[in-house]
């Protein structure tokens, strides 16, 4: 890619107050056009960095340049404007008496006129499908899903060209989380926005991600499309993560001619029929 | 004699019009692991309130039915004789947190039960080792890590020696490695004890090597009830109710569609890898 | 079950009636409730202690009030009991003398009771429906603060000999001033916002303890 | 490292010697002294001595600078409140006349004399704070058999506080994630920051007290009230041992105490007439 990145981390070192190393000399370039996947055991430091990517958190060392803008020397608002953050619990960013409100918290706070707030509000309701009836509604009772929607939508309204999601799918079972996915892929191929998720579940990472970067003991371990990195099995151990299970079986029988990038059961199968047509 | 039974049983939140449980039958063996799988509201976890006893004790609704537990009703228990029999571990491995230290937290139901310090230092000696949290005694527990976390709510609940074991997600917070090492400690426990396991579980990868039966539950009801391997070779029943076996599992299946397989369904990486080799090396010398 | 079933709307006296064969006990869950409202008045307390220090436990802006007046409307005796133990947390990490904070313990419990009381009492209601839950809430919180600010100032300071004689008024007032601005404030926000969602869960208080 | 309620001393502090009890008792006992110690210098000189304590305790003097804002304010408070808001009497010794406040020489003496009262009386609580963790706290009130369910309140409301401050900081970064920037904006604007805070700490609190309930009915603790107290093995009480000098600190300190207030009432010592203080002062201010 011969375009500017979006998003410049450069050798970002992060040590909480009371001394511990999160991060440690990361380098990473995020393109427009990045549907990426953040991975990593816990405590790996993939919440970090991204709070380090919109500015929740300041660089210990190096720095992170977004959109051209360093976030040691930019403002709360003008990163909220760049880069989204969804919070893994709902709970944590409810705050507002109704769900229009909870939507339109952000435009006010970066001080848009009425009429756009009401327009972006709107927008934003819209993109996460959320029905009209629900508007005025208190979002703590919204069942878990909606919940999910409405800090979605809270973070759209502030048009953002990047966004991360923090665990998306941690408790949902896996038609709850394909469909969740599916929103996240249609907001980054219909509205163009750059989507980062961090995630433990592998199998939704093959299947939608399109880039993946594996971190560790607050290193990046692996960077690159889905398959490339799943095919580096030394790279992941590392980061205590294991490829999906088909692609596992894939790349123990790769002797027999299965490819160590196979992300899905078709694509086993679809190989399948040639080795065994031979 | 079968160590939980549920007879005719229904369940119905306050405020809520359908019933979260409907007409469930289902005997469960002593010393047996069973898996029980379905969508998210299709009322697992009022299955495992309704063994331990939460319903009806701290829940208001309409309850129909028997659930036996060592062939006493439920809710003829009192909560801690009924602690004594069903031991639970909670998804979210924070907020059954109490205590100042793992220690107190893996003690506190122990002494809750009423047991002497001779006791609770002879279980300890037993159950710190069996979950590898030896070196997290002194550590506040909701500081350690979201696997080890499970592992110390883990160890809570065997020191408490329950004969059944109800586990309601007990890994969906945590990363694959922490999900394996839980689920290893089960293995082990599988094999040294004869406790009874029933587990809810998302991640059906890890619980099916260990599962001897398992459940399928859907909007209430029982859909599928079997030994694994017959169980996933209802694919289709499957799939319509929205679980998805792990790739291999639905791998074989489709190479049983197509006709380049007749054995049975492998439902471990490793059996899979086996019989994938036998597969392909048989082609080969044919041609 | 916080689903989005919407039971039907309960009036005022519904609210606090207890119907026929309606088992109400003291539970676990109560002990829970207390030690999480002391949880939450604990830092929301020191918080506002150490965001505007006038030190022993003085704020003439404490947003804690609120914590103490709606817990013990939603939960009885039992946002009491949280109510006069917290700030000896919160105090206590502001740098309060264990023996003054134990000395507002009762200014505390009845700042917390008289909401609670009038609340049962009048049969208002919790989520301020009419001007008459308004009137019940606002007079409450006045009286309690009003033995509030006397305690404070007048029996605490004064015997710690912390205040002159003369300066009595003006701190009495000044502490008035602050817990009924925050109260309402806070309280109203509260009230409005979760009140709905707390009577239908199991850790309401209709009556005193369950 | 130990962390204690303010933060980290070193485990081998010679602190952890003393029971948890010992250090409750201190903190209580030594709190009064102040009460029956009129003379500044007196009070000093116990300042001094906590001092000495926290350095020989290993305790971070950088705690203090929390406190110095609020030692100022008070310190400030006393002030007005003893020169601003006095009133007028003639009987005293005017000193100063600014913008018709009238400053007295007694007046700015019992400042001076309650100012140095509470002084110690702070140090003594961060000094407690700062040594004691939360489980202390629980093994004192365990040792001194107050009642399990009370000692079991308080253990859950500091395991709660703990909480609500995890919450709160999340809480923050999900405003600043949305633009809200409080830096240089209006009191009121900052004020909204509060509403905020409450409503999500609220709502999350109970959403959690399901689901402690739920935890605590499964381990078999059940509420039995505040008077009755059933036998508990109370198994963290063996890693705490009073020993000998446990009791000599307990002793100590009460004949001190006791011998205070003979000092005080009896001989008519440590009062403010005669002091250091009141010579100095009187040299200074009214020659």
């Amino acid at each position: 890619m011969s375009e500017a990145p979006y998003i410049s981390v450069n050798d970002l070192v992060f040590r909480y107050p009371d001394g511990t190393l999160a991060l440690d000399k990361i380098n990473l370039k995020i393109y427009d056009g990045d549907l990426m996947a953040l991975i990593g055991q816990n405590g790996s430091g993939k919440t970090t960095l991204s709070k380090c990517l919109n500015g929740l958190l300041k660089p210990t060392e190096g720095s992170i340049i977004v959109d051209g803008l360093d976030t040691r020397h930019t403002s709360i608002t003008s990163m909220a404007k760049r880069v989204g953050y969804v919070f893994q619990n709902p709970d944590h960013q409810l705050f507002n008496s109704s769900v229009w409100s909870e939507v339109a918290y952000g435009p006010r706070n970066i001080q848009l006129p009425p009429e756009e707030i009401k327009e972006r509000v709107q927008e934003a309701l819209d993109v996460v499908r959320m029905p009209s009836r629900y508007y005025e509604e208190h979002p703590f009772f919204l069942p878990k899903g909606l919940r999910q929607r409405v800090a979605i939508a809270s973070i759209l309204a502030l048009r953002p060209k990047a966004i991360i999601v923090d665990e998306p799918t941690t408790g949902q079972d896996i038609k709850q989380s394909r469909e969740i996915m599916e929103f996240l892929v249609d907001l980054h191929e219909q509205q163009g926005h750059i989507i980062i998720i961090i995630t433990h579940d592998m199998p939704i990472v093959a299947r939608y991600a399109r880039r993946v970067v594996a971190m560790g003991q607050g290193h990046i371990l692996a960077d690159g499309p889905t398959a490339e990195v799943f095919a580096q099995p030394e790279a992941l151990a590392k980061t205590f993560v294991e490829p999906p299970q088909i692609t596992q079986l894939a790349q123990r029988c790769a002797d027999l001619g299965f490819s160590p990038r196979t992300l899905t059961v078709e694509e086993m199968m679809e190989q399948t029929r040639q080795i065994l047509n031979k | 004699m079968a160590i939980v039974r549920f007879e005719d049983y229904q369940w119905k939140y306050a405020n809520t019009k359908e019933f979260a449980l409907r007409g469930i039958n289902l005997e469960i063996e002593e010393g047996t692991f069973v898996g029980v799988i379905g969508p998210n509201g299709s009322g697992k976890t009022t299955f495992a309130y309704s063994i331990n006893g939460l319903i009806p004790s701290q829940y208001y609704g309409v309850r129909k039915g028997h659930v036996y537990v060592a062939g006493r009703e439920v809710k003829e228990y009192r909560a801690d004789e009924l602690a004594k029999q069903v031991g639970v571990v909670f998804s979210d491995p924070e907020a059954q947190f109490t205590a100042m230290t793992v220690e107190d937290e893996v003690v506190f139901g122990m002494e809750n039960i009423g047991l002497t310090v001779e006791e609770i230092r002879e279980r300890l000696e037993w159950v710190v080792p069996l979950t590898e949290i030896g070196h997290l005694m002194d550590k506040p527990p909701y500081e350690v890590s979201g696997g080890q976390k499970q592992r110390v709510a883990l160890a809570a609940v065997l020191g408490m020696m329950p004969r059944v074991i109800v586990m309601d997600e007990p890994t969906a917070m945590l990363d694959p490695i922490s999900r394996k090492r839980v689920f290893d400690v089960l293995g082990r426990m599988k094999h040294e004890q004869s406790n009874t396991v029933i587990a809810i579980e998302h991640n059906l990868e890890n619980l099916i090597p260990l599962a001897d039966r398992m459940v399928l539950l859907y909007n209430g009801e029982i859909i599928l009830d079997d030994e694994p391997r017959p169980f996933f070779e209802q694919m289709d029943l499957l799939l319509k109710h929205d679980v998805f076996p792990p790739g291999a599992i639905q791998y074989f299946f489709e190479l049983l569609r197509e006709g380049y397989y007749n054995g049975p369904l492998p439902l471990t990486l490793d059996d899979a890898t086996a019989r994938l080799r036998q597969l392909v090396e048989k082609v080969k010398e044919q041609s | 079950m916080s689903d989005a079933t919407m039971s039907a709307e309960q009036s005022a006296e519904e609210v606090w009636a207890v119907e026929e064969g309606e088992e109400r006990s003291v539970g676990v869950i109560h002990i829970v409730i207390t030690a999480l409202l002391i949880g939450i008045g604990a830092v929301v307390g020191a918080f506002g202690s150490f965001t505007l220090p006038l030190g022993f436990g003085v704020n003439f802006f404490w947003p804690a009030i609120a914590v103490q007046n709606v817990g013990s409307i939603w939960f009885g005796a039992w946002g009491v009991i949280a109510a006069a133990l917290f700030p000896i947390i919160s105090n206590g990490v502001a740098g309060t003398p264990v023996y003054v904070s134990l000395a507002y313990i009762p200014a505390n419990a009845v700042q917390a009771f008289l909401p609670a009381w009038a609340f049962r009492q009048f049969k208002g209601d919790p989520r301020l429906r009419k001007g008459r839950d308004w009137a019940i809430f606002l007079i409450s919180i006045t009286l309690g603060n009003i033995f509030g600010a006397f305690w404070g100032p007048m029996v605490v300071l004064k015997s710690f000999g912390l205040l002159t004689t003369d300066s009595l008024p003006l701190f009495i007032w000044g502490w008035f001033a602050g817990n009924e601005i925050a109260g309402i404030v806070f309280g109203v926000i509260l009230l409005k916002a979760l009140s709905g969602v707390v009577i239908r869960s199991r850790a309401f208080v209709k009556k005193w303890f369950a | 490292m130990n962390k204690t309620i303010l933060g980290y001393v070193p485990e081998e502090s010679p602190i952890y010697n003393t029971h948890p009890a010992t250090r409750i008792l201190f903190l209580l006992i030594v709190s009064l002294f102040p009460m029956f110690i009129s003379a500044p210098e007196w009070n000093l000189l116990l300042v001094v001595l906590i001092l000495i304590l926290m350095r020989y305790s290993r305790i971070d003097f950088s705690i203090l600078k929390l406190y110095v804002p609020v030692a100022v304010s008070m310190g400030s408070i006393i002030l007005l409140s003893y020169t601003v808001f006095a009133g007028n009497h003639p009987e005293f010794h005017e000193l100063a006349r600014v913008l018709g406040i009238r400053i007295y020489y007694e007046r700015i003496l019992d400042a001076i004399t309650v100012y140095f009262r509470i002084l110690p009386m702070i140090f003594i609580m961060i000094y407690f704070l700062s040594t004691s963790r939360e489980r202390d706290i629980i093994v004192a009130m365990r040792s001194l058999r107050i009642p399990y369910a009370v000692t079991y309140l308080v253990a859950m409301a500091l395991r709660a506080v703990g909480m609500v401050i995890e919450d709160f900081s999340i809480v923050r970064q999900a405003e600043q994630a949305r633009g809200f920037d409080p830096v240089g904006k209006s009191i009121f604007y900052k004020m909204r920051k509060f509403v905020m805070y409450i409503i999500p700490l609220f709502a999350l609190a109970l959403r959690r007290a399901d689901e402690f309930a739920n935890a605590l009915i499964a381990r078999g603790y059940s509420f039995t009230g505040l008077l009755s107290n059933p036998k508990r093995a109370d198994y963290v009480l063996t890693h705490y041992q009073a020993h000998y000098w446990d009791y000599l600190i307990s002793f100590v300190l009460i004949v001190m105490l006791v011998a205070l207030v003979v000092m005080r009432y009896g001989l008519g010592m440590l009062s403010l007439e005669g002091s250091l203080t009141e010579q100095l002062l009187r040299a200074w201010l009214l020659n």
